[in-house]
């Protein structure tokens, strides 16, 4: 483990919070891909059979 | 004199297509009423005529600043009186006087009243009361005989004759007879847009459907 | 072919899905590089490991004004050409840099926690990403207000266009403002000559990495734009038939 | 256009509320200050610059939704937009009228609260003269945020969020120039700055509001 002197908290925190914004920003984008995508498909499918 | 020629209009409505290829001309004093069924577009239509809405595809000839357009809402301050509605809308359009207007439409006894004490009918003859202080040739008229009584709409038929009379012309989406018998009936029905693809999207919902 | 094909919905579709994974592979491989060797570099003698901070907060606060500028060119195009997916791609942009915006913010601010010996200080450049902050709210909002996709297309494009000129502005005001008052800003990290080279490299790769992951983030979340309008579009036929 | 100017100047008097509304809002605000910060002069006087300015801001804010909202209800908005004036010229008439209504009262004022706050009496004619400077581009900036937002239904949120970041740079010069003129000294850069955005603003905005109200109006 790096040793990260008395600054070990402004750091980590930094990286915490933003590898924390940046995870929600890519699994909100991600999830919502699949919400739309699945809607989609499911509408152009339900067209077909009915 | 021709006020407005229309040449194979297409307008959209929540961004579909919703009446296309109308084509109709207006000279000095004809009358023109669209017909068709709730929905189909009459008061879209009547909005890109007016200008306040650019049509799809097709084109509008009309002189500059010819249209005088009045719809469901009458543009009436409550706060005001009839005389101080109508003298403002008169100098925004041009200063005519407003004294015909009112002995025509029978208002001017409620002159002073403020407009927020009319009734729906009466509201609506000053709404219509606006027109004749335009100056403007062109009506477009959009239901202009709700919550009128059966004696208002025939002042109201008596008031656009005298307008197409004197040059002017009318064209009116309503489905109640005005009791203008040599006004023309475009039925606007067969014009319903049918889907398909096109080739310039006019809108989210064509582009990506 | 011009380049305007790329606005067809259906061919950006079909572009992006050949090219999304080179994308996302590409985002994935810089930024984690560029993070973790920025991680790992050795403390700077005056800053200590508080360094370590500037792989995150700049290659952040250089995409919170690139997106804000992406957006404004697309909301030009939008404007200009009609290109409908330049408006969503506007559209998807928008959370992105609103959230770099945030990292720029919230890592500035714990890093002056050590430095300046407070965590806000009310230097010139944080003020000015804090209005950023406040614009990218106000698109978004103004986005989600709106019922009409065509009416909040152009309105947004408005709202960017003026935005755009009065973020610039308040830059200047902020500039004005805090100099008549304290001593300039306490540090400068963005003069890269006074850089060396073990905390350049790796922070070259982070702004690069940060880059390519905007662009990944924004082809999935405007190909989900696209997708939500296709479904509505449909609806509406629907409803209209 | 003096027409339209007459008639939103006559609904603001009648309708109540339009004249005062804001004049009284600043005074409360001016009231409350002083329970929060405490009656100290000391206190009071360095902060008093950038509470006056802040609260004709706010003060500014509580009317901008009425600027076009009403209209748009009653159909005048079609009405205006097919007359002969152009719409640009319109919404600059009606920001006028706001700013009659709104930012005058403020203006004419300002030094009664200035007193309330413990504003040095060297620095009330440079409140005064940012406040004439300032308001303006105020009322015009509300009146595109209002125009962005009339015809949703929650607007009124929604419009403080958008109009309030672009009233940054109004802000700072404003209260710059009061600060300044209680310490002495030199006034005139920010001056020009207040000056020149607010002309911009009166110059170039009416164009972008006008084109939002007519996308609002298909």
């Amino acid at each position: 483990m790096i040793d990260l002197g008395k600054y070990a908290f402004a750091v980590v925190a930094s990286y915490g919070v933003s590898l924390a914004l940046l995870g929600g920003l890519i699994w909100q984008t991600v999830a919502a891909n699949a919400r739309a995508r699945r809607a989609l498909e499911d509408h152009e499918k339900g067209k077909k059979n009915g | 004199m021709r006020h407005l020629a229309v040449h194979d209009l297409s307008v959209s409505r929540g961004g579909l297509r919703a009446v296309e290829g109308v084509s109709f001309t207006l000279d000095a004093g004809e009358a023109l009423i669209l017909r068709g069924p709730n929905g189909i577009g009459k008061t879209t239509l009547l909005r890109c005529i007016a200008g306040l809405q650019a049509p799809v595809a097709g084109r509008i000839d009309a002189a500059e600043d010819s249209v005088a357009y009045a719809a469901h809402a009458d543009g009436l301050k409550p706060a005001l009186s009839v005389a101080e509605n109508l003298t403002f809308w008169s100098r925004i359009f041009g200063g005519k006087p407003i004294e015909p207007a009112l002995a025509a439409m029978d208002l001017t006894a409620l002159s002073d009243r403020p407009a927020g004490a009319l009734s729906a009918g009466q509201k609506r003859r000053l709404g219509l009361a606006r027109l004749l202080v335009t100056g403007r040739p062109l009506w477009v008229l959009d239901e202009p005989t709700v919550s009128l009584d059966a004696a208002s709409v025939t002042a109201f038929g008596v008031v656009i004759r005298a307008h197409l009379a004197l040059g002017g012309a009318a064209l009116m989406a309503t489905h109640i007879d005005l009791g203008l018998s040599e006004a023309r009936v475009l039925d606007l029905t067969p014009h319903r847009a049918q889907p398909g693809a096109v080739a310039r999207p006019a809108s989210f919902n064509e582009a990506f459907a | 072919m011009s380049i305007w094909e790329y606005a067809n919905p259906a061919k950006f579709m079909r572009t992006t899905d050949r090219l999304l994974p080179w994308v996302v592979g590409g985002a994935v491989l810089l930024s984690v590089t560029g993070v973790v060797w920025g991680f790992l570099t050795p403390d700077d003698f005056r800053q200590g490991s508080t360094v370590k901070i500037v792989f995150l907060h700049v290659p952040a606060a250089m995409m919170a004004i690139n997106i804000w500028v992406m957006m404004l060119v697309a909301s030009l195009i939008w404007i200009i050409r009609r290109h409908h997916v330049s408006a969503l791609a506007a559209k998807a942009a928008a959370p992105i840099g609103a959230v770099m915006t945030l990292i720029a913010l919230a890592t500035g601010a714990l890093w002056g926690q050590p430095m300046w010996g407070t965590w806000w200080e009310w230097d010139p450049r944080l003020t000015s990403f804090l209005i950023l902050f406040l614009f990218y709210l106000g698109y978004i909002a103004l986005w989600a207000a709106i019922d009409d996709p065509d009416s909040a297309a152009d309105l947004t494009g408005v709202l960017c266009l003026v935005g755009s000129v009065f973020a610039l502005l308040s830059r200047y005001a902020v500039l004005f403002w805090n100099q008549g008052l304290h001593q300039g800003a306490s540090l400068s990290v963005q003069s890269g000559e006074r850089m060396s080279h073990v905390y350049r490299y790796p922070l070259y790769t982070a702004m690069v990495g940060f880059g390519l992951l905007f662009l990944a983030l924004l082809l999935i979340r405007t190909r989900t734009e696209i997708r939500r309008r296709r479904l509505a579009a449909l609806q509406a036929r629907e409803m209209r038939a | 256009m003096l027409a339209l100017l007459t008639r939103d100047l006559r609904l603001a008097v009648r309708a109540g509320g339009g004249f005062g509304l804001g004049v009284a809002f600043f005074l409360i605000l001016s009231a409350l200050v002083p329970f929060g910060v405490g009656p100290d002069r000391a206190a009071l006087a360095p902060v008093a610059p950038g509470i006056l300015w802040v609260g004709a801001l706010l003060a500014c804010l509580l009317s901008l939704d009425r600027i076009f909202a009403l209209d748009h209800e009653d159909g005048s908005l079609d009405l205006l937009a097919t007359a002969p004036m152009p719409l640009e010229g319109a919404v600059a008439v009606k920001a006028l009228a706001h700013w009659i209504t709104t930012g005058l009262p403020l203006v004419l004022a300002a030094p009664l609260f200035g007193v309330l706050l413990q504003l040095p009496p060297v620095a009330m004619p440079w409140l005064v003269l940012s406040l004439l400077i300032g308001t303006p581009a105020l009322s015009m900036l509300g009146a595109f945020g209002a125009a962005l937002t009339v015809g949703l239904r929650r607007g009124g949120l929604l419009l403080s969020l958008l109009v309030l970041p672009l009233y940054i740079p109004t802000l700072i010069f404003g209260a710059e120039i009061t600060r300044r003129g209680a310490e002495g000294a030199a006034i005139v850069t920010p001056l020009v700055f207040q000056a020149g955005i607010t002309l911009a603003v009166l110059a170039l905005i009416p164009f972008a509001a006008a084109a939002a109200l007519r996308v609002n109006l298909r």
